[in-house]
């Protein structure tokens, strides 16, 4: 019982740590909208046309790289921490996981998505 | 080249110019012959570098419109004048000549009302849009007021 | 967009049509001053570019004609504040060529040496905004911005001791200086010099080898020769352009022909080469100092008396166009004088009003982020540019 | 001669037309915009249990001291001030040991320190750009330009001074003010955060103008 009662503080620990800064935030602040504030900021200038336009869709794959790379770090923290209990298996699964992400930054980089013209 | 032949070349390409000086040449010529004379500068003069362009405002005498032309290899400095009359305040531009006269003479425009004609885009430069007036005119104020701010 | 010959390469061309126009704004971290560009961009490239001036016209033409020879040189230094004594220089010149007043042998020498230590601080605060623009404050840039900074303040601190002032002087006066080297300055600016040569061989061999820093000034921002001539641009960006043009060699002025010095001259003209030439203008005014200081001649540093009275100085019916070579290029000084003591018309030739007229011309083609790397090596001083 | 005792005319300081105008033309601060109205209201309720007056003031000077502690200021730079102001957050004067750490954005930032002179074409923007701070927001008005035009005050295109721009609470003087009096007026600026009460009275700057 005692090992999860430590996972329960933490979660409440986060969640009371989320809800307190927020609520503290709403109380405590002066918050005065009004149009000026809201604006859009563009370096102090009147912002004009409008910012929908059909972007290239280099923007897109850089944007799909780095997620997929943003989630391969995620998996190496806790892998790197757990390390000297797992030995040898846990760098063997490491490789295989590394080799396949490899692959899809290999097929990146072949065909220059990296490049930009 | 010396001083003294960019004179001489100058007299004879344009009769009724005057110049004088030799460390900048000062030449004065009417206002149409205004392109010209620059073309004439850079072409066969070789003054490739513009240094600036500027006008000095002589009250009843009218407008006068200035630009500095150097030719950097050879050491001369050339001081080009036009007087506009006085009331008249239209000028010949020199930014087929000369690129860098684009935004000198959008300054002109904005200090002095100077229209160029065949500006690409002649408008306030330094000034808002909505201001009225032109500043560097002998008859603006220095101290003109301008609600709220001043 | 070049499209790369080779088949297999995915055509990232630019499907949409729209273009975005975006704001590089009056108050902009990498905008050095008040400036703002319209940029219309397509994706990450700039497309076309309106740059709006005018957010500092402090009216300096029109307060010139109201304010005496002798009031004048203060404001002065208010168009480059940056390099605030080869302002000063240009006004004071103009009117001692008008009134024909002659200068002192060792006021000229404290002029060389007040305005080639200005270029130094000029330059560090050059390559530390620069820097800063291209790393980002969080980034890398900021190591160079604060190095630079800190050898800034020692030479401010020499012009502190001389003037008593840190940024913007009352030093030139029209017939000489106004005030002396105080006992122990020599040598204190000799070592302030010598470590300064160390430091910046320090920076080269910080930014010589680094990729980032080659990758985003070599090939950016390249300006031909004869765009450079005719559009006007001066100083180290037209020496990094191919053109030989040095005030202080073609028209030397204030005994600058008795020190010997080179004038650094690249052909790239891209921001690189805009770079070494000011990194060895740094070494060049080093070594103007040393040799003003070691022939520094004894006599009068004024050819004029104190000033009592604020219009004391008269200066006779003439014009005069006086040039100086600052820090960022020709500044000049158009002066008409009518024999009162306030001048009739002051036309100031300022040099960042044109080497920044040629950005429109070099912009449009490069990403959104080589813009940033182009301000910083175009280095303009908004005082200067607004007037 | 004889110096008769000619009654001495203090002036007041209506007789100074600058003063009077500034008077008029000054912006002030908006009432209230230092604390929500649900805290006042929640400070009022307590004070109506016994030692809550005691409780407030000691959340007051918390707050205050937080508040006073990390003040951003957004990188405002117009003129020769803005060189000054970056040799004052740079390596030699840092502020960030005063918990400053100057930012680019308005969006994050408490402080705007107007550094140079504000023209006419400028004047809107400025003031864009001090609305679109987060309340509780200062503003420090460095240089005499920013304080009243400077050197500049009788162009034509210059603001006789930012605070008819913009509401100001510290004014530095000098031209430029060497980072030295810039700090001093940082300084001043916390000490006019640290002592403001609840009440949403400013703290009266000393010292006394009649």
């Amino acid at each position: 019982m005692t090992g999860y009662a430590s996972v329960v503080i933490y979660l409440v620990m986060i969640v009371a740590f989320a809800v307190v800064s927020l609520a503290a935030a709403r109380v405590l602040s002066p918050s005065r909208p009004f149009a000026a504030k809201l604006e859009t900021y563009e370096c102090g200038a009147q912002p004009f046309g409008e910012a929908w336009v059909q972007f290239p869709v280099g923007f897109y794959l850089v944007a799909l790289l780095f997620i997929v790379f943003d989630a391969l770090a995620v998996f190496l923290f806790p892998w790197a921490l757990a390390l000297r209990g797992l030995g040898m298996w846990g760098i063997g699964t490491m490789v295989v996981f590394l080799a396949i992400l490899g692959l899809g930054w290999f097929y990146a980089y072949r065909e220059r998505v990296l490049e930009w013209q | 080249m010396t001083a003294e032949e960019v004179r001489t070349r100058i007299a004879e390409q344009f009769p009724g110019a005057q110049s004088a000086g030799d460390a900048p040449v000062t030449v004065m010529v009417p206002a149409d012959a205004w392109v010209p004379l620059a073309r004439f500068a850079k072409e066969t003069l070789g003054c490739l570098f513009f240094s600036f362009l500027s006008a000095v405002d002589w009250k009843e005498e009218g407008l006068e419109v200035i630009a500095k032309v150097d030719n950097v290899d050879a050491g001369i400095s050339l001081l080009l004048k036009t007087r506009l009359g006085s009331g008249v305040s239209a000028c010949p531009s020199l930014t087929d000549v000369y690129r860098g006269a684009n935004w000198m003479e959008r300054e002109c425009y904005d200090m002095f009302g100077i229209r160029f004609e065949g500006h690409p885009d002649l408008r306030r430069i330094l000034l808002g849009d909505d201001w009225e007036g032109h500043p560097l005119l002998k008859s603006y104020p220095v101290d003109a007021p301008h609600p709220p701010y001043r | 967009m070049t499209t790369a010959a080779s088949p297999s390469r995915v055509e990232l061309d630019y499907t949409g049509s729209e273009r975005l126009t975006m704001n590089m704004g009056p108050q902009h971290p990498s905008a050095h001053g008040v400036f703002r560009a319209i940029l219309t961009l397509e994706g990450e490239q700039v497309v076309g570019v309106d740059a709006v001036i005018g957010y500092l016209h402090r009216c300096h033409e029109k307060l010139a004609e109201t304010l005496t020879y002798a009031q004048y040189p203060s404001i002065a230094s208010k168009t480059d504040y940056v390099a605030a004594m080869t302002s000063e220089f240009a006004y004071v010149r103009a009117a001692e060529m008008i009134g024909k007043i002659e200068v002192p042998k060792r006021a000229q020498y404290l002029r060389v040496i007040a305005a080639e230590l200005q270029r130094v601080a000029s330059h560090l605060l050059w390559l530390g905004t620069w820097c800063l623009d291209m790393g980002g404050a969080l980034g890398g840039g900021a190591t160079i911005f604060l190095y630079c900074i800190r050898e800034r303040e020692l030479v401010l601190d020499l012009f502190e001791s001389l003037v008593g002032a840190r940024l913007l002087y009352g030093f030139y006066q029209v017939g000489g200086v106004r005030y002396d080297i105080p006992s122990g300055w020599v040598e204190k600016c000799r070592e302030t010099v010598d470590l300064m040569d160390r430091r910046i061989d320090e920076y080269q061999r910080m930014l010589e080898e680094n990729p980032f820093f080659l990758v985003r000034t070599q090939g950016v921002g390249v300006i031909s020769r004869e765009l450079a001539q005719e559009v006007g641009i001066s100083g180290p960006l037209v020496r990094g352009s191919g053109v030989n043009y040095d005030i202080r060699r073609t028209d030397p002025y204030s005994s600058y022909e008795d020190f010997d010095f080179r004038v650094p001259v690249e052909t790239g003209g891209d921001c690189h080469a805009r770079y070494r030439v000011r990194m060895v203008e740094f070494r060049e005014s080093l070594n103007i100092v040393r040799q003003a200081l070691d022939r520094l001649p004894e006599g009068p540093i004024s050819s004029r008396p104190g000033l009592k009275s604020v219009a004391q100085i008269r200066i006779p019916k003439g014009e005069a166009y006086a040039r100086v070579e600052g820090a960022r290029g020709e500044v000049g000084c158009y002066l008409i004088a009518d024999g009162s003591a306030k001048p009739y018309r002051m036309k100031w030739r300022g040099a960042s009003f044109s080497n920044l007229a040629v950005l429109p011309h070099i912009i449009p083609g490069h990403k959104v982020a080589d813009v940033v790397a182009i301000m910083g090596s175009v280095d303009p001083v908004f005082g200067e540019v607004d007037r | 001669m004889a110096v008769k005792d000619v009654p001495q005319i203090v002036p007041v300081w209506r007789n100074f037309k600058d003063l009077v105008e500034w008077e008029q033309l000054h912006q002030t601060r908006p009432e209230g915009d230092k604390h929500s109205d649900l805290f006042v209201s929640l400070t009022e309720g307590i004070h109506n249990f016994p030692g809550g007056f005691a409780l407030t003031t000691v959340a007051d000077t918390f707050l205050n001291w937080a508040r006073k502690s990390s003040v951003w200021p957004v990188t405002f730079g117009l003129a020769c001030c803005a060189i000054e102001m970056m040799a004052t957050f740079a390596s030699r004067f840092d502020v960030e040991r005063l918990g400053m750490v100057p930012w680019a954005s308005p969006r994050h930032a408490d402080l705007m320190i107007v550094s140079g002179t504000v023209t006419i074409k400028m004047a809107p923007m400025l003031k864009r750009i001090y609305d679109q701070m987060p309340d509780p927001k200062w503003a420090v008005s460095m240089g005499s330009c920013a304080n009243s035009g400077g050197p500049f005050r009788h162009g034509y295109h210059v603001v006789k001074g930012v605070d008819r721009v913009i509401p100001v609470d510290v004014y530095v003087p000098g031209c430029p003010p060497p980072p030295e009096s810039l700090l001093n007026g940082l300084l001043l600026l916390q000490d006019q955060i640290a002592h403001f009460q609840r009440t949403g009275r400013r703290a009266e700057p000393t010292p006394k103008v009649d």
